[in-house]
């Protein structure tokens, strides 16, 4: 144990940047600086960038360039979005309807316009976490001024059927919004033929810059400002632009959904070996998520009579970066409100473990973990009060 | 994140496992919370001759089990008792704020099994002097 | 005419990247990616680099480190402070104070919060621009809740009495905040001395990166959140942290900050070479702001009879970068608000034209912009319809 | 953001001056809105044998100027009023929206010279097809 190699499974976090990413932002950074607010030459030319980049991420998603708005990244889209749509269409309803496994930057805004009086529906999930089309359809009322569903879940996986809620909402005339944030470059996204209107996009998730993100906004929606200010993104959203992460973003989106059917195939076809290998040699082991609906690059994976902070510390150890519920709440002690809304009891949840692969791992990756993982829960296992050497093989504890 | 203390106590955490037929047993902790940590005593001639335990729990709460099982052995235990969840943190060199509950379970951990092995003894169990537990239960288990 | 070299004058509306801030963020544009709430190794150096910036940042503010707070620019910090303070201190009153010259970025959230109920005073300022601390004094009632003053004008360079301010406001016990975008690397700052509760800055004004800012938040006040979500910056700003960015601004905060003095020299000595020349060549032109109150590098200045887009196309074509009124909307038809708030009327508001110097400006540069502006103004002027060829002298438009 | 027509009638603008003993003279804009425009022709025969102008305005405002004067010199007073501030804008290969202000002004400005050789011939004024001038004078100068 210690050799210091690092096997990046963490890509539900963030990605690395793609080498041709930094080399399309480097000469934004270095060179070529000019605000595109202004109108001579220097300025003109980082408007052009940001239009080009504002055309890839629209051709990305079937949407129109004037439809893109650019943001500081998927939290902020959500905000924006969330609280955009709630406080512009207060005079129609105050009633949101969201789900259970929806990310914190949803959920927290959703808590916060409830103290601001509106009232906010969180449809449950099945135990694979899919939402039923039907509990949305009952959930809504003649208040009901935005629902908001994710696309696909960060921490278990689970896709969700985004073009069948995105129908019923216009069958109620209500804006559909979606967290797609982990979906992009995975799934293939079409705004129009899956009635989607706002849509939350982060580069950082598909290889692209941190820091910068997207909200897709169909044209016609009545939506308030998020950050009052300056006129640009056609006065939208202030503050002068972030042209070197607008362009990184651009070219990032481009090859992130040029070779979907490739990337799934060689991400799946790695996960799927890794899974078997860990359901094989490691008992009392189960799969959150849905078997077949779920993220390609995805593994959530409980671990009974463990807890998943202690895996984390021995598998960085070894190199190896992977993550217990998602990142941004890694430093808080309750365990993942998703896990336990598929059902999972609190003490299974904390002994989870998120495997994310992106597109540079390999099969020695996956070799190399299987080969760690098992002795790592064994440990951990073996100094576990209540593991009993497998004796309680039927326990559920 | 950990102090280098930490991380030597989690990755070769002394005193690991159970004593056959343990003077005293301290369980505390909630499997719901997280971490459960069950603190196994011998005790002679009022010294605490060997101390086990067996934790379910996060870094710091396998290194605070460790670290505590070693500040208490060869102890008396009155001396043991004394021994609060600060001196374990201290000894680790340290603990995240976050994390300095696990701290606390260890002290509440030798505090049981001392209380175990007492009222074995049919004598009167001692009564804690800073009854934090609860308190800080809640802020492990903030749901 | 017609050359192709580019003399920048426009560093109020965005600065080049120094070569060594962009070198400091390249590693983790291309390497270093971990999330830093992650608890990995790869992810623990994102979170030190995090905290150096921060660091960094608080050392050129006089602040704590746990005071600074970063986001995605200048903009979103100040619809951060004027909501966040507005909203959490709601049940204490409904009033705020500002200027009528600042920023849109606040003035635009104020006009928002407006029609959301509260009640907003814009104090006026003198033909120099400069507030007069007996108008804030006066303005403050029983039910104000915030103070917010910039620290030194974006459009006519006028520094305010920000010290003074904030012994005001500290001694009615209200929350001073001050847009301190354009002052930061020109000017000393020091938010304990100066009363400062709440301070804006943009890493893009002073040679860091575009899509970066902090909001100093003094310990102790109470401001909502703008952005919810996970539990970043203290669980004050969520999303994933722009790590090369932040980087970058901790870095371009201290190099900006270690040489104010030198900086000031050399800037004010160019700034005063070009201003007097264009006074002595030009007639009709009267400089905006005040004399000595006002940033180094900034020279505003009316030229009657002529209309400053025209201007700036004519000195684009020189390859000289200037702006007339602020970048931000310089595609907007309305004269700027602050000329109008300094008393100019429209028509000289129109004429007006922003020359901002920055470190790598040269008296060749300053000699250049000499030679081409004279014949700029009287070309433009030998096509106006309000010029008589001087013998308007006494005239006022 | 201009075309490059409209950079060309700006740098190079033609007709730039004023008329000794012009025939008709208009005057458009308003220097708070930041454009003022000055169009004096000379009319022989019902035709514009010239036609200059003078502006106070942004570099689509002058080009508009100067495309205008182009436009109808060597026309009949009834085909130059036929000139709209679309063919203004489509003869300079397009103006950003925010400008097409520019172009309604020159035709505004042309209406009024030739109302102006009218009134001076003792004929009636024609009147303005659509009258935009006031919709568009507002978003020019949106205070
Ligand atoms: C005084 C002032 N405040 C705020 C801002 C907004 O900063 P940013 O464009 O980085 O959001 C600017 C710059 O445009 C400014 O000059
Ligand atoms: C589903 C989902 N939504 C939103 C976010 C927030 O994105 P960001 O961290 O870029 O603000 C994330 C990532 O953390 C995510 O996974």
């Amino acid at each position: 144990m210690g050799e210091r190699r690092t096997i990046y499974l963490d890509h539900a976090a963030t990605t690395p940047v793609k080498p041709s990413v930094a080399d399309a932002m480097w000469p934004y950074l270095n060179n070529h600086f000019g605000n595109p607010s202004s109108i001579y030459r220097i300025a003109r030319e980082s408007r052009n960038a940001i239009e080009t980049a504002r055309a890839q991420v629209a051709k990305a998603l079937g949407a129109e360039p004037g439809e893109i708005y650019f943001t500081s990244g998927g939290s902020e889209s959500d905000n924006w979005a969330i609280k955009g749509i709630a406080f512009a269409n207060r005079k129609k309803g105050n009633h949101i309807i969201t789900s259970a496994i929806e990310h914190h930057a949803i959920l927290h805004t959703c808590q916060y316009l409830e103290r601001e009086g509106f009232a906010v529906t969180y449809i449950p999930v099945d135990q694979y976490g899919l939402i039923d089309p039907a509990d949305l359809e009952r959930a809504i009322t003649d208040t009901t001024i935005l629902i908001s569903i994710m696309y696909a879940n960060n921490e278990i996986g689970t896709i969700e059927p985004v073009a069948e809620l995105g129908a019923i909402a216009r069958k109620h005339k209500i804006p559909f919004h979606t967290d797609a944030v982990q979906a992009i470059g995975n799934v293939p996204i079409d705004v129009r033929t899956q009635n989607i209107d706002l849509l939350s996009l982060s580069a950082h998730k598909f290889y692209g810059p941190k820091g910068c993100g997207a909200l897709y906004i169909r044209k016609g929606v009545k939506i308030d400002n998020l950050i009052h200010g300056g006129g640009q993104e056609n006065r939208r959203r202030a503050g002068t632009e972030n042209i070197a992460a607008i362009v990184g973003m651009g070219k990032a989106i481009e090859l992130a959904t040029a070779d979907i059917e490739w990337h799934n195939t060689h991400i799946r076809t790695l996960r799927d070996r890794l899974l078997n290998g860990i359901l094989v040699t490691i008992p009392h082991a189960r799969l959150n998520g849905h078997p077949e609906k779920r993220l390609p690059g995805n593994i959530n994976i409980s671990f009974e009579f463990i807890e998943g902070e202690s895996m984390l510390l021995w598998l960085d150890d070894e190199g190896i970066c992977a993550s217990t519920g998602s990142a941004c709440t890694s430093g808080s002690l309750e365990p993942s409100h998703v896990l336990l809304a598929i059902g999972l009891p609190h003490e299974i949840a904390h002994g989870s473990l998120r495997l994310t692969l992106g597109d540079a791992n390999t099969e020695a990756d996956v070799d190399f973990v299987l080969e760690v993982l098992p002795k790592v829960v064994s440990r951990l296992r073996e100094m576990s009060p209540l593991y009993k050497g497998g004796k309680e093989e039927n326990s559920n504890v | 994140m950990y102090s280098d203390k930490v991380m030597d106590h989690f990755k070769n955490p002394r005193n690991v496992g159970e004593i056959e037929n343990p003077d005293g047993v301290g369980e505390v902790g909630n499997p719901v919370c997280g971490d459960i940590m069950k603190i196994f005593i011998s005790v002679n001639d009022n010294v605490i001759t060997d101390a086990k335990f067996k934790t379910f729990g996060c870094g710091a709460a396998i290194a605070s089990s460790s670290m505590a099982t070693e500040l208490v052995r060869g102890k008396t235990l009155e001396d043991a008792w004394e021994i609060s969840n600060k001196a374990v943190a201290e000894a680790l060199e340290g603990l995240p704020p976050i994390k300095m509950h696990c701290s606390v379970l260890a002290e509440e951990g030798i505090h049981k099994a001392i209380n175990d092995y007492r009222k074995k003894q049919g004598l009167p169990e001692w009564e804690e002097k800073n009854p934090h537990s609860h308190e800080h239960e809640d802020s492990a288990c903030e749901h």
